[in-house]
């Protein structure tokens, strides 16, 4: 019985939400608050990862989908809580002297996270949602960037409206709100008159690209971003990213299914906040600017694939990139506090001086820009496959051209900031600068820690696969790896 | 230009949906036009009937295509539910808004509390600081401060009144909280002296959020399932009946009230020039 | 067409009319009396919808709660002679 | 009819988000946008000749025809939510009137 | 894993080498140096016992090998040159910034090697072809340059990307990533011979510096860390004839292309893609050269004269007859032994003068007269002079060329060999003859560890110069194995289409011919030394001595014919500026702190959007 409710996924949005009520009166301990959730949360996912047998749909009021609330624990959403709550420990960890007075809200970002990847109601996913943004709102102000919190906050709400707009749209049509049912009449009906849902699917895009950072609608994320500390940058470029994408793949995969004419329009968009990211990015100078645009980039490409039907290559490298760029930007983040910049060109040969962030971060730009040996190699070739077999011949021509880019700016990255000297010059280590970094060894134990993993995820890739997917897709992975 | 490029994105904006909304014949997928819904092709056929839990238990719905593509035909129930007669019928409450509220939905107005929660802490954050009262740019009579007391007394009764009443007549915790906070607001307006004591709202804020939260998990571990309705619900159209609803709708009575207020308190106050 | 719909007819006018001045108007104050208007209508509409929880609710937090926000946030620290 | 409207609305306010530089004048668009979409929602759930849904001694069973419940209780919250980011906002607006002494996003410009 | 000897073992064998160089160059640098020297000369040991095992298939984990003949002679020269190389490592441990890392990389660029010439699917391949990408590209920032490492890094990525995009093309096609079958299948179907052809040609030619691709390489050449150059000149650019060996032998292209196709009026000898080949490979020839001649910094210098030859290489394989191939793989051979002499050659120089600029170095002969011995064979046989292997290569080709009448290429490739005598000569003059600069005074000859591997390069050149059959049977193996007619070979004769050849007697005249010129040499009165500056100066004090060095415009007058003529470079760096200006407008445009300006676009695409699907 304990363990039943222990093994329940509603606790991990519960708990965090009533230490953030308790939290408001306790002020003296709402660190110790957020500290416990975290880790309680980050336990009982774990828990909920072991004892997983196939997928569980628990009914909130003791109402049975599709007329109360539920929330779906499957593959998909377990391996989301799982990464999301661990990641957001790790953030803790590393940035867990930037809280100050943002405990509360951080309490609350967590819960409405795990709701967003957890629901299987799209009115719930709706609040979520805003629960969510508005969290982001309120500690994107941080750092007294209010204007850009303020337009966030502007183009978010607008989205969710949107998105809104949409989901009513879909009750009128489908009177229900359930995903699963509304999945169920789709396929009962065998996807006729699908032209009708164009409407409701382009809001609905619409108002979760403005989360997702696809270019245009994340307008919002460079003037967010470009100063942000790790702490807020790691929240929105790893835990945010992560639910948000999760949800979009939920519907754009999972629950819908679109006219061709709609998929061209989304694939479009895709396809573009792609190719424009990556060149952003190939055309920034600082560090957390590259860092950010690539994101975007990698948001697209998540949704591409997700568009396509290609469920597990979409997650593989959506986890991929929200657990490499969480190393990525926390040091970025840490070494623009420590140094005040984050101008490559003034960080020339900083990882002489502190070796094991140095090995965290390039293990993590290697597994992002998908070399062998690395995580990233295995979300890459199941990506790339996955598209030739959809039939698509130019899709992976496009993402592989954009991968050269990204690897370059990398590539530059890496090379600038292992070694000194001007242009010209020996790389040594008495042309180097005086950083004053201290205090990081924990981070570097920590990125440390995390690229041992992406190279374990990347050499052993049928190990950390198999307990949760599907077995077509290990035998897919056997034959791809065992070279028939 | 500006102007003219937006009034040309909005205007087509405004034809595409309209096309898409009122135009062309897809059946079997039909967007059903203002006023012609018909309940018993939607879910809330059952919330009216409140017989969702009707036939629960076997068949452990997942969802899956199979299992689902039966659920959505709706059958219709005979059990009809009679004012002041029907007893413990499911939520038991004769506002079905509310029934939907409170305990259908309270998943999302748990999350609905949370929103105005969050916002009124970033609020807080944001307009933080040392702070005076803003003065109004006249100086109130001793009628009128006196004359406020007493009208802020008749509004919170009213305010409470409304959210005890939530599961019977129109209302509930929301409107009622907001009348609470306008009454204190009056106070804000007629009295220059006045300020809030935000850290006694605070409390109560945060008591009856963890309150409503430990109701759900109350639900769980009595009933098994989170937020449920785990009180006898009486007879429909008692004020003393539908269960946990009244006092969920109290907690979120307080709860919006004191939120609202700490905006309130917020935005009547201004920076100390300093 | 019945004297109901005409009314709502009427209305929706009034209130995309007041939405377009509540945007163009020079005066802040003047477009949130505007918006305070126009969800005083919508108000209106909700009844007319059969939804009073909802109306009642517009009533107090959309119409009043709202409106007296954004009138201590133009009155709050307003600097000499900026026209609110 | 009032489905026109509602959707009038949200394009006023739409065109305001467009076009206005006053960070006021902006929130006033979003919530005119929010008030349409609410609208649309209520009508949405909109039966002609129901009755509200609340059984009461006068209409007592639920055998009447009643209008739509659900989609009035989504209004509530969402305009609950609407509050709440409107005072978040109007928050944001007086910290940035601080900030750069004008409600003119022109004259922010610059980090 | 069983332990008895197999490519998997060996390979094993150096990732574990690696690590360990890693952990005890942390203890001791010279100790961690040791650990590559032993390890790659204990691999290049246990792959000549190997050759026994040619066709068996052996896996490590998921990866599969199988040691065919052609993989067995590519890894031998490379595992020759990394063995040689490895010495120079001990002398540059103090000077890098990374040492530990250094020795890692350069066992993992080793490994790297190994794993992509003996797999047996292209998955492994491609893993073990980026590993000696990435192994790489760490490496070479160690030197003068990281524009370089990224160059390097931005053309290797889309050569092994274009790979992957037609390894998973084949595989969507014929369901298998194991590399001959897929090859062969390829051959019967002419949509995926040419996709095949094309994405695994880039990756070939990028690796070898074949115009247009060339860019990258005298970049990371010309500035990687000294001992690294040799690697890269003489190994890993070598990985890039494997590649190409694959599509137009293993394929092959010739069953899958049509080969009579008439151009211009004229009967074709070879399918188009191969010709197409064939001419880049003479562009680069010219293209190589001609920079070559006009460097002054002669690592630079070594590194076009490679793109040259990557152009005779390219050429020999595209011609895919039996004496082109063979020529093809004895220039590969013969090459890599020669460039890696010359680079270590100059290491030496630098590990005592520490500079590579011609015009401030200059009479080293007085000083280091085995280092000057070594860079003269070396370049000779670069330049394919008797009694070198070079020369047999380059006979092999042009022979061929004469066979199959392809007067322009032959042109090329004669016009190349010319260029390639001035270019050679520059630098033997420059830096070891003439005076000797001041400045090196009291520089010493090189040490014996480092003359130990130079002795042994420059030998091999002479050794394989006088008895090239030694090496021409095993090549001749090679194209047995993969369907080609071999090599007809009888004692030391070469025997060709149009006449023969031996080298042995070749060398006798050689001699004889080098003895006399000996004897006029010492009879007559040698030239009175002056000082440097001497000739220029009436006791004048010269403030800038290196431009009145003779080194300096060496050529200038030559150079003035071309030093107009269109570089490839610009091509490029007008891509990256397009692509970042391109980024540069879209982070403008669509980001602002104004929710008009972002709303403005999602209103427009969402207008597009729905105008897309309603209409």
């Amino acid at each position: 019985m304990a363990l039943d409710i222990l093994k329940n996924p509603v606790l991990l949005i519960a708990v965090p939400l009533l230490l953030a009520f308790l939290a408001v009166f306790l002020k003296k301990i709402d660190k110790a608050l957020l500290w416990i959730a975290a880790v309680a949360n980050a336990a009982s996912a774990v828990l909920l990862a072991v004892v997983y047998q196939g997928m569980t749909v628990v009914e909130l009021g003791g109402f049975k989908p599709p007329f109360g609330i539920s929330l779906v624990l499957d593959e998909y959403s377990l391996i989301g809580v799982v990464v999301l709550n661990v990641l957001f420990a790790l953030i803790l960890l590393l940035s867990g002297k930037l809280v100050k007075q943002y405990a509360t809200v951080l309490l609350v970002a967590l819960a409405a996270l795990n709701g967003i990847i957890l629901t299987g109601d799209l009115f719930n996913l709706f609040v979520f949602l805003e629960i969510a943004a508005i969290a982001a709102y309120i500690f994107t102000a941080m750092d007294k960037g209010f204007k850009h919190s303020f337009n966030y906050l502007v183009v978010g709400t607008l989205g969710s409206g949107l998105y809104l707009f949409g989901i009513i749209l879909l009750y009128n049509i489908f009177g229900s709100l359930n995903m699963f049912d509304i999945r169920a009449q789709l396929q009962a009906i065998g996807g006729a008159g699908a032209e009708t849902l164009t409407l409701p699917l382009v809001m609905i895009f619409t108002g979760l690209s403005v989360e997702a950072k696809l270019m245009p609608f994340g307008g919002w994320v460079k003037g967010v971003l470009h100063k942000a500390n790790s702490l807020v940058g790691t929240m929105i470029v790893s835990g945010y990213a992560l639910a948000v994408l999760l949800a979009v793949g939920r519907l754009m995969d999972t629950v819908f299914q679109m006219t061709d004419a709609v998929l061209i329009a989304f694939t479009a968009v895709a396809v573009g906040t792609l190719i424009f990211a990556e060149a952003s990015a190939f055309s920034k100078k600082n560090l957390r600017e590259i860092l950010l645009f690539s994101s975007v980039a990698q948001a697209g490409l998540v949704v591409l694939l997700f568009l396509y039907g290609l469920t597990v290559p979409a997650v593989l490298v959506l986890v991929n990139n929200v657990v490499s760029k969480f190393v990525l930007f926390t040091v970025a983040g840490r070494l623009a506090h420590a140094l005040e910049t984050d101008d490559i060109g003034e960080l020339k040969g900083v990882f002489v001086k502190v070796p094991l962030v140095g090995v965290g971060f390039t293990v993590a730009v290697m597994s992002l820009i998908g070399l062998p040996l690395f995580f990233g190699f295995v979300a890459k070739i199941n990506a790339l496959v996955g598209l030739f077999n959809a039939g698509n011949v130019w899709l992976p021509l496009i993402i592989l051209v954009m991968a050269v880019v990204e690897g370059a700016y990398f590539v530059r990255i890496l090379t600038t900031l292992w070694n000194t000297g001007e242009e010209g010059e020996v790389s040594s280590r008495d042309n180097l600068k005086a950083f004053n970094l201290d205090g990081m060894k924990g981070l570097g134990v920590v990125s440390v820690g995390i690229a041992i993993v992406i190279v374990a995820l990347g050499i052993l890739p049928v190990l950390n696969i198999k307990q949760f997917f599907s077995v077509d897709f290990m035998t897919f992975v056997q034959q791809l790896l065992g070279g028939m | 230009m500006k102007q003219v490029v937006s009034i040309l994105l909005v205007v087509a904006l405004g034809v595409f949906v309209f096309l898409a909304l009122y135009t062309g014949d897809h059946s079997p997928l039909q967007f059903t036009p203002y006023g012609e819904a018909d309940l018993s092709t939607r879910v809330s056929q059952r919330f009216v009937d409140k017989t969702v839990t009707l036939g629960m238990g076997e068949a452990e719905t997942a969802p899956d295509a199979q299992a689902e593509a039966d659920a959505p035909a709706f059958e219709a129930m005979p059990a009809l539910v009679v004012y002041g007669e029907t007893r413990d019928a499911e939520t038991g409450s004769a506002n079905m808004v509310t029934s939907i509220v409170v305990n259908y939905r309270s998943f999302d107005t748990l999350g609905e509390v949370t929103v105005l929660f969050i916002a009124a802490f970033g609020v807080g954050l944001l307009l933080s600081g040392k702070r005076k009262r803003q003065q109004p740019a006249y100086e109130p009579s001793f009628i009128l401060k006196h004359g406020a007391r007493i009208v802020f007394g008749i509004m919170v009764v009213f305010g409470v009144y409304v959210f005890i009443h939530g599961h019977l007549t129109p209302g509930g915790g929301f409107p009622g909280g907001s009348i609470i906070a306008a009454a204190i607001l009056l106070l804000y307006i007629a009295d220059n002296e006045f300020q809030a004591k935000v850290k006694t709202f605070k409390i109560l804020e945060g008591v009856a959020g963890s309150l409503y939260v430990i109701a759900g998990l109350l639900g769980l571990v009595i009933g098994g399932y989170f937020l449920q309705n785990f009180l006898p619900t009486g007879v429909v159209g008692d004020l003393v009946s539908a269960g946990v609803i009244p006092i969920v709708y109290i907690l979120i009575g307080l709860k919006v009230g004191s939120e609202l207020t700490g905006v309130i308190a917020g935005f009547a106050t201004e920076e100390e020039a300093e | 067409m019945s004297m109901m719909e005409l009314l709502q007819l009427a209305m929706g006018v009034v209130m995309v009319v007041l939405g377009i001045v509540a945007i163009n108007s020079k005066k802040k104050i003047t477009s949130v009396i505007m918006l305070s208007a126009i969800s005083m209508l919508a108000v209106v509409l909700f009844v007319v919808m059969r939804a009073p929880d909802v109306a009642i609710t517009e009533a107090v937090i959309g119409s009043g709660l709202v409106t007296v926000l954004f009138v201590f946030t133009l009155f709050s620290k307003k600097k000499e002679g900026e026209d609110v | 009819m009032i489905q026109y409207v509602s959707i009038a609305l949200m394009l006023v306010g739409i065109y305001g988000l467009l076009t206005q530089k006053n960070v006021i004048k902006l929130i006033v668009s979003l919530n005119i946008f929010e008030v349409g979409i609410n609208v649309f929602i209520i009508s949405v759930g909109y039966v002609s000749g129901g009755i509200a849904p609340i059984l009461t001694s006068q209409n007592n069973t639920s055998a009447l025809l009643y209008v739509d419940p659900l989609p009035q209780a989504l209004v509530l919250t969402s305009i609950v939510i609407g509050v709440g980011v409107t005072a978040l906002a109007l928050a944001f607006a007086r910290r940035m009137h601080k900030q750069y002494g004008t409600y003119n996003l022109d004259e922010m410009e610059g980090e | 894993m069983n332990f008895q000897l197999s490519v998997s073992l060996v390979i094993a064998g150096l990732f574990a080498a690696s690590v360990l160089a890693w952990l005890l160059t942390k203890l001791n640098k010279a100790l961690g140096a040791w650990v590559t020297v032993v390890a790659s000369a204990a691999a290049l040991t246990m792959m000549a016992l190997l050759h026994g095992e040619i066709g068996s298939t052996v896996n490590l984990f998921f990866l599969q090998f199988t040691l065919t003949e052609y993989g067995w002679f590519f890894s031998v020269i490379m595992l020759a040159v990394f063995a040689c190389v490895s010495f120079f490592n001990i002398y540059w441990m103090p000077k890098l910034i990374h040492p530990a890392a250094y020795n890692m990389l350069y066992l993992l660029a080793l490994t790297g090697t190994l794993g992509a010439f003996s797999a047996r699917d292209f998955i492994t391949l491609f893993i073990f072809w980026e590993l000696i990408v990435w192994a790489s590209m760490f490496i070479i920032p160690f030197g003068k340059s990281r524009k370089a490492s990224v160059t390097y890094y931005a053309f290797s990525a889309f050569g092994s990307l274009s790979m992957l995009y037609g390894i998973l093309f084949l595989y969507h096609k014929f369901g298998s990533f194991e590399i001959s079958s897929v090859l062969q299948q390829a051959a019967g179907d002419p949509t995926a011979a040419i996709v095949a052809f094309v994405t695994i040609g880039i990756a070939g030619l990028i690796k070898l510096g074949v115009f247009p691709f060339h860019i990258w390489l005298p970049q990371a050449h010309g500035n990687a860390p000294e001992p690294f150059s040799p690697i890269l000149s003489g190994g890993l650019v070598k990985a890039g004839g494997f590649a190409a060996f694959l599509i137009v032998a293993v394929m092959p292209s010739y069953k899958a292309f049509s080969t009579n196709i008439e151009f211009l009026g004229r009967q074709l000898t070879m399918p188009l893609p191969n010709y197409a080949l064939a001419i880049l490979g003479a562009v680069s020839i010219v293209v190589g050269t001609l920079m070559a001649i006009s460097q002054n910094d002669f690592k630079k210098l070594i590194a076009y004269s490679s793109v040259a030859n990557a152009g005779y290489i390219i050429i020999g394989l595209a011609m895919a007859g039996g004496l082109s191939t063979g020529g093809a793989l004895m220039h590969i051979f013969a090459h890599a032994i020669a460039s890696a002499a010359a680079f270590l050659a100059a290491a030496a120089v630098v590990h005592r003068t520490g500079t590579t600029k011609m015009n401030e170095l200059g009479g080293l002969i007085h000083r280091m007269p085995l280092t000057y011995l070594v860079y003269l064979i070396a370049i000779i046989s670069m330049a394919g002079i008797p009694p070198m292997a070079g020369f047999i290569s380059k006979w092999m080709l042009f022979q061929s060329m004469m066979g199959r009448g392809m007067a322009f290429i032959a042109a090329a490739a004669f016009f190349g060999s010319i260029g390639s005598f001035l270019y050679v000569f520059r630098p033997l003059s420059a830096v070891f003859l003439g005076q000797l600069s001041t400045k090196h005074r009291y520089v010493k000859e090189a040490p014996p560890l480092m003359m130990f591997p130079m002795i042994l390069l420059s030998l091999a050149s002479v050794v394989f110069g006088v008895f090239p059959n030694w090496v021409l049977r095993i090549i001749s193996q090679v194209q047995t194995s993969v369907g080609l007619e071999g090599l007809t070979l009888e004692g030391t004769k070469i025997i060709a289409s149009n006449g023969a050849i031996d080298p042995t007697l070749i060398v006798i005249i050689f001699g004889l011919g080098f003895l006399i010129a000996m004897i006029i040499f010492l009879r007559f009165p040698k030239s009175r030394k002056v000082p440097l500056m001497d000739q220029y100066t009436a006791s004048e004090f010269i403030w800038t001595p290196e431009l009145l060095h003779y080194a300096t415009d060496f050529y200038a007058p030559f150079e003035r014919l071309y030093q107009k003529a269109p570089r490839t470079e610009t091509l490029y760096r007008t891509i990256v500026h397009k692509v970042s200006e391109l980024g540069a407008f879209a982070s403008y445009a669509f980001y602002s702190f104004k929710p008009g300006t972002v709303l403005l676009w999602v209103a427009i695409v969402v207008v597009a959007m729905l105008g897309g699907s309603v209409l």
